[in-house]
């Protein structure tokens, strides 16, 4: 007997002669790993093959824009059936691939401003979804069974030896590069300029291949910077009851914020109300976050001790490189982000997570997916999660699991928090609340295994209203937690068919909590207690440091 | 637009005669106009809308106005331009505390 | 933390009243009671208010008695229709029937209201001659720009037929809205999301560098208070020859100088500034320090 | 239609009326009397130079020609829309030809205009409707905006507010609304020269045109409110 001997160096083999086809067809325009930009397609024509795994880079902050449209503008017939890795879609380009049909297939975490096209292309059957993930699961992926052979990325700036400076905006580039180069996939890289010297190395240049300088520097969106002229009264009075009903509640002081007004109005008000409840050094000391410029004046008044980032922000740069003491800086003074390790670390190292969402079930469910939208997750779903395998204590953490397991048989340990902040009602008078997430009738219609949810109602401790907090840990059976639900939904349809004696008696034993039991004083829900109100304040309480893009300004 | 008229029987509370407006006419937001006026001690409310269709909503807000105030001889006309039920309980609360205010 | 109270851009018309007159002094005409509505916007299914989105009547400013009007910006805009419009003629009629010293515009309009737009082109055109019979009659009127939708269309001409301007930073003043010039012309013409070139090129800083309005605060109802009384006091009021002659030659020093110039940080740099890209982060008092002696039309 | 088949006919007399750049101007003779006569061709958009051009002409006629009456002749597409317009202050402009004309009405000039063509929104409140009184053409054009962009703006179907407009003059183009409104004092028709003349000897006194409209049936809530107001009364005459 004797077996086929068997290769055992395919990849590397492969990856040989992809390099070797590049080599020969751009010749002398080759100048150690530079590639001319004029040249993008022969090299992407040649390195690339059909059905090939893809990983473009592109989050919600800054895109491998060029390589992106390069990829679009491919000759369908040359290269065509590619599997598309990719973190967001936000650029047209990312579904031109899939309208063209150079790419047929696609695993990814989030598309929000491409969401209804990504709906339609799902619909034509030009593109087909593998699964929708959060982004740990999707870095993860990339290295156990969805290892890129090409990945197009994004840095700063480049040297001579491939060796990358990714900045501020480290972002996605470490695990999707790492995971890439070693398992024999090529890495090609946009830069925005080629230097001698480098102010830090990101990544080392063995791991990269080729790099090209794109006429344009990478796009990036200012996503996590909301203008505090646009907060309501009504966000107000909710951040008040947080702040005094969740925060100072249970202690917390490591934790991660959502990206949308609610928690932004939360952000402005530490300085303020907080301060004057006596929170500060009690509360919300270490941050899982972007550098939201809403925190600059509670970074300024003494009650943000550190936060590591996702990703950075436009315009924060300087005010981020004068506070090394708080944000994660490299030896050349700017910032380090890295969305992988923040993502774990908002997992496993904060006590709560709160942020906003659209739409809330009566188990709890919250969904962000609309009708029509295939919109996923990003990172609220990693953040938005107990940490089932957190081992270490601390009170915020404690009082959560004791108050889950009261009266219950079983062993102490402590619990995240997870808490859903909306108003009962979205803008143009859609219900937060619902009987039914839109989640089931889009997995119907896109054929998914799982509706898309956000974040599963097991995980949900609190839900968070205009009309009060809703405590789920307290809660002892399925029925009063629906009415739990019910009890914070407003004049919503699902919360006008509560049962109100049940109602008032979880109010009773503190299950439900409105405003006036806490001792917020509604009156003093106004625009007032904002330590900023517009954006030129933040730019004032920043010292003139932060610079806002300039939609954002009215000057 | 859609109309919508309630009437609550029976208030306890009268208003000063100066009538009072809150509110602006704007996306999401409404204009409150509270007078007092012979009623036979009702509180009569005339809402124009912009979102049709939530008359249910209207009514269950109206309700709970009138049981937190209990207004009489008072009539309540308001244009809306898709306001919460939240933006709305403030306005309408934000209208009579002015106006009681005002009679202090 | 007491600004807010004293933010004139997030104030509505009804509170600019409240807080700029002295207290309690307003008297409203055509009040929200009197319900008198624009009879046009219910037939195109659009939303009323009462007062139309104009606030009319007689207050007291430091002790003397004026008119004075606000537009309500979060009513379509603060556009002009019909009523809106025939509630500022009566105004400045009966300003000068009962011989006021002043008239208060506290403007803050798109324009033309489209639901009513050959009414509110007329109206305009009608509240234009108001405010100059008011002011050949003796009435000093004064306009305020500084709410968050600006003071455009006709009623940016309107602003300009005035004594006086009074702005903020945040308030703008000009003809065509940035959409509309982005829409018609394209972006490359104005990019109506570049908020800083929107500012720059319509508000109130570089108004006051251009000599359009006479005196610039900061987004206080106080400061606008102050200044609206200085404005009320300043004399003459009626226009003249010498006048129009001066401003002839003032706005043709414009074009020459500034005519081919494609962006407002040029402008201040030919007048002096010496660093124009700091101007807009100044606050009210340091700009006025650097821009008086170099604005145009200086006084 | 061109401006000087316009003129020969309104100027059987006279005229020694010249075009530049869009911008017309000049004298001509009506009957006994030569006025002067100001205004736009070929649909111009008003920009900066063009407002200030007509602004000129005004003040000289009131400093040359003590009392002569002023023509203005409409024929633009509205304001500019351009960034460089707005960042020079276009609305100061036009605010000051509006107060050039205003200043020779006070000094005794009877001013007139007539859209022969074209009079569109911002371009028109400064000239025609600044005027003693305003004509048209019958054939003229005037409107703030078409039904079709009106419908995308306000929501409501084309169909729709062309149902509405047979019945109210409020928002649909065409000077016979602009009639009915008080906005135009009359549309000419027939012998220009002799529209003309009339249009010079009858008397005006101050802006009646609300009442016009009211009188006319076009808009009835304006001279009310108006009257309202003055009268001191909460409650508009029925």
């Amino acid at each position: 007997m004797s077996a086929p001997s068997r290769v055992w160096d395919t990849l590397q083999s492969n990856r040989a002669g992809r390099l070797a086809r590049a080599r020969s067809v751009l010749g002398a325009a080759l100048d150690g790993k530079a590639v001319p930009g004029a040249r993008i397609k022969d090299l992407l024509h040649n390195v690339l093959e059909c059905g090939d795994r893809v990983c473009l880079e592109g989050n919600n902050q800054k895109q491998a824009d060029f390589l992106g449209k390069a990829l679009a503008g491919l000759d369908p017939d040359r290269i065509n059936n590619l599997h598309m890795l990719q973190s967001v879609l936000a650029l047209p380009e990312h579904l031109d691939v899939f309208e063209r049909g150079i790419a047929s297939k696609l695993d990814f975490s989030f598309s929000g401003p491409q969401a209804a096209r990504v709906a339609k292309l799902v619909a034509s059957g030009q593109l087909n979804i593998g699964a929708i993930h959060t982004y740990l699961e999707l870095f993860s992926r990339y290295f156990i069974d969805l290892p890129p052979r090409v990945c197009l990325v994004a840095a700063e700036a480049a040297d001579r030896h491939g060796n990358l400076y990714t900045g501020p905006n480290t972002e996605d580039t470490p695990p999707i590069v790492e995971a890439t180069a070693f398992k024999n996939g090529i890495v090609i890289v946009q830069v925005n300029r080629i230097m001698d010297v480098l102010p830090r190395v990101d990544i080392p240049g063995d791991w990269v291949d080729f790099v090209v300088c794109s006429p344009e520097p990478y796009y990036i969106e200012p996503l996590f910077t909301r203008d505090p002229a646009l907060i309501s009264e009504i966000q107000v009075l909710m951040a008040m009851m947080a702040i005094k009903g969740i925060y100072a509640e249970y202690g917390v002081e490591r934790l991660n914020h959502g990206i949308g007004f609610d928690t932004a109005a939360i952000e402005l008000l530490l300085p303020t109300y907080a301060e004057s409840l006596g929170l500060r050094g009690k509360i919300a000391r270490h941050w899982a976050l972007n550098p939201h410029p809403a925190l600059i004046p509670a970074i300024e008044a003494g009650f943000v001790e550190s936060v590591h980032s996702f990703g950075s922000e436009l315009g924060m740069e300087d005010y981020i490189r004068a506070r090394p003491d708080v944000f994660a800086v490299g030896p050349d003074g700017s910032m380090r982000s890295n969305r992988a390790m923040c993502q774990a670390a908002g997992h496993y190292a904060c006590d709560m997570f709160i942020g906003s969402t659209l739409q809330i079930d009566l188990q709890g469910n919250s969904s962000t997916a609309t009708l029509g939208r295939i919109a996923g997750f990003g990172g609220a779903p990693n953040m938005g999660a107990d940490a089932r395998g957190r081992r270490h204590a601390s009170p915020a953490w404690l009082k959560a699991g004791r108050q889950a397991r009261e009266g219950r048989n079983t062993i102490p340990r402590g619990q995240k928090l997870v808490v859903q902040i909306v108003e009962t009602f979205r803008e143009h008078m859609q219900p937060a609340f619902v009987d039914r997430l839109d989640a089931w009738e889009l997995a119907e219609q896109a054929g998914f295994e799982i509706p898309p949810v956000m974040i599963y109602g097991d995980d949900v401790t609190h839900i968070l209203t205009e009309e009060g907090i809703a405590n789920l840990l307290l809660c002892r059976s399925d029925e009063e937690r629906e009415q739990a639900i019910r009890g914070v939904a407003g004049y919503t349809p699902v919360g006008m068919a509560r049962d109100k004696r049940m109602v008032e008696n979880l109010r009773d034993r503190g299950i439900i909590v409105r405003a006036e039991d806490l001792g917020v004083d509604k009156r003093l829900a106004t625009r007032d207690l904002l330590a900023a109100r517009n954006m030129k304040d933040l730019v004032r309480a920043s010292g003139g440091l932060y610079s806002p893009p300039r939609r954002f300004r009215n000057w | 637009m859609e109309t919508l008229t309630y009437r609550f029987e029976n208030g306890t509370r009268a208003l000063p005669p100066q009538p009072r407006v809150v509110g602006v006419v704007g996306s999401g937001n409404l204009e409150v106009l509270i007078e007092s006026m012979p009623q036979g001690g009702a509180c009569t409310v005339e809402i124009k809308t912009a979102a049709a269709g939530f008359g249910a909503t209207w009514q269950a807000v109206m309700l709970d106005f009138h049981e937190r105030w209990q207004l009489m001889d008072a009539s309540i006309a308001i244009n809306d331009m898709g306001a919460t039920p939240a933006v709305v309980s403030l306005r309408l609360d934000q209208a009579v505390e002015t106006m009681l205010g005002a009679l202090s | 933390m007491n600004n807010y109270v004293n933010s004139y851009l997030e104030s509505t018309a009804r509170e600019r009243i409240e807080r700029l007159f002295d207290p309690g002094s307003f008297v409203e005409f055509l009040p929200p009671a009197s319900r008198v509505i624009s009879p046009h916007l219910g037939q195109l299914d659009a939303a009323v208010a009462f007062d139309d989105g104009v606030v009319v009547g007689r207050a007291f400013l430091d002790g003397e008695t004026v008119f004075a009007a606000a537009q309500e910006g979060g009513f379509m805009g603060g556009a002009v229709g019909e009523v809106h419009g025939a509630k500022l003629v009566g105004l400045l009629r009966r300003a000068v029937t009962e011989k006021i010293g002043a008239v208060l515009l506290l403007l803050e309009s798109g324009g033309v209201r489209l639901h009513e737009a050959n009414a509110g082109l007329i109206a305009v055109s009608e509240v234009m001659r108001a405010v100059l019979d008011a002011r050949a009659a003796g009435v000093a009127v004064v306009t305020l720009a500084g709410g968050s939708n600006g003071v455009f269309g006709g009623m940016g001409i309107v602003a300009r037929c005035t004594n006086a301007i009074v702005m903020s930073e945040e308030g703008r003043l000009a003809m065509s809205g940035p959409e509309v010039i982005e829409t018609a012309s394209g972006v490359e013409e104005f990019d109506s999301r570049d908020r800083a070139l929107v500012w720059r090129t319509t508000g109130g800083k570089h108004r006051y560098l251009l000599g359009d309005c006479q005196a610039i605060v900061s987004d206080s109802v106080a400061e606008f208070r102050q200044a609206a009384i200085a404005a009320c006091r300043a004399q003459p009021t009626f226009l003249c020859l010498a006048e129009l002659d001066q401003e002839q030659a003032m706005l043709g020093e414009r074009i020459e100088r500034f005519g081919a110039m494609s962006d407002p940080l040029e402008i201040w740099a030919a007048l002096g500034v010496e660093q124009p890209a700091a101007i807009p982060m100044l606050d009210a008092a340091q700009f006025v320090a650097v821009a008086r002696p170099r604005r145009l039309g200086g006084r | 239609m061109d401006w000087q088949t316009r003129a020969n006919a309104m100027f059987p007399l006279g005229h020694s009326l010249t075009e530049l750049d869009n911008f017309l101007s000049g004298s001509a003779q009506s009957g006994a009397q030569t006025i002067a006569v100001v205004g736009t061709t070929g649909h111009a958009p008003i920009g900066v130079e063009i407002a200030l051009a007509q602004a000129r002409f005004v003040l000289q006629t009131v400093r040359e020609h003590p009392r002569r009456p002023i023509l203005m002749l409409v024929d633009t597409a509205g304001q500019r829309l351009r960034h460089r317009d707005e960042m020079l202050g276009i609305n100061s402009y036009m605010a000051h030809l509006g107060k050039c004309v205003e200043l020779a009405r006070r000094q005794g000039h009877k001013v007139i205009a007539l859209v022969y063509d074209q009079a569109l929104s911002g371009g028109f409140i400064t000239s025609g409707l600044m005027a003693d009184a305003c004509y048209a053409l019958p054939d003229a054009t005037i409107r703030v905006m078409g039904l079709p962009a009106m419908a995308r703006i306000t929501k409501v179907s084309e169909q729709r507010l062309t149902e509405l407009a047979a019945s109210n003059p409020v928002f649909a183009p065409g000077p016979e609304n602009y009639l009915r409104m008080g906005g135009l004092q009359d549309i000419w028709s027939g012998d220009l020269a002799a529209r003309l003349q009339e249009a010079l000897a009858a008397e005006t006194t101050g802006d009646l045109r609300s009442r016009l409209g009211q009188e006319r049936g076009g808009r009835m809530f304006a001279q009310r409110v108006i009257e309202a107001i003055m009268a001191d009364r909460d409650v508009l005459a029925p």
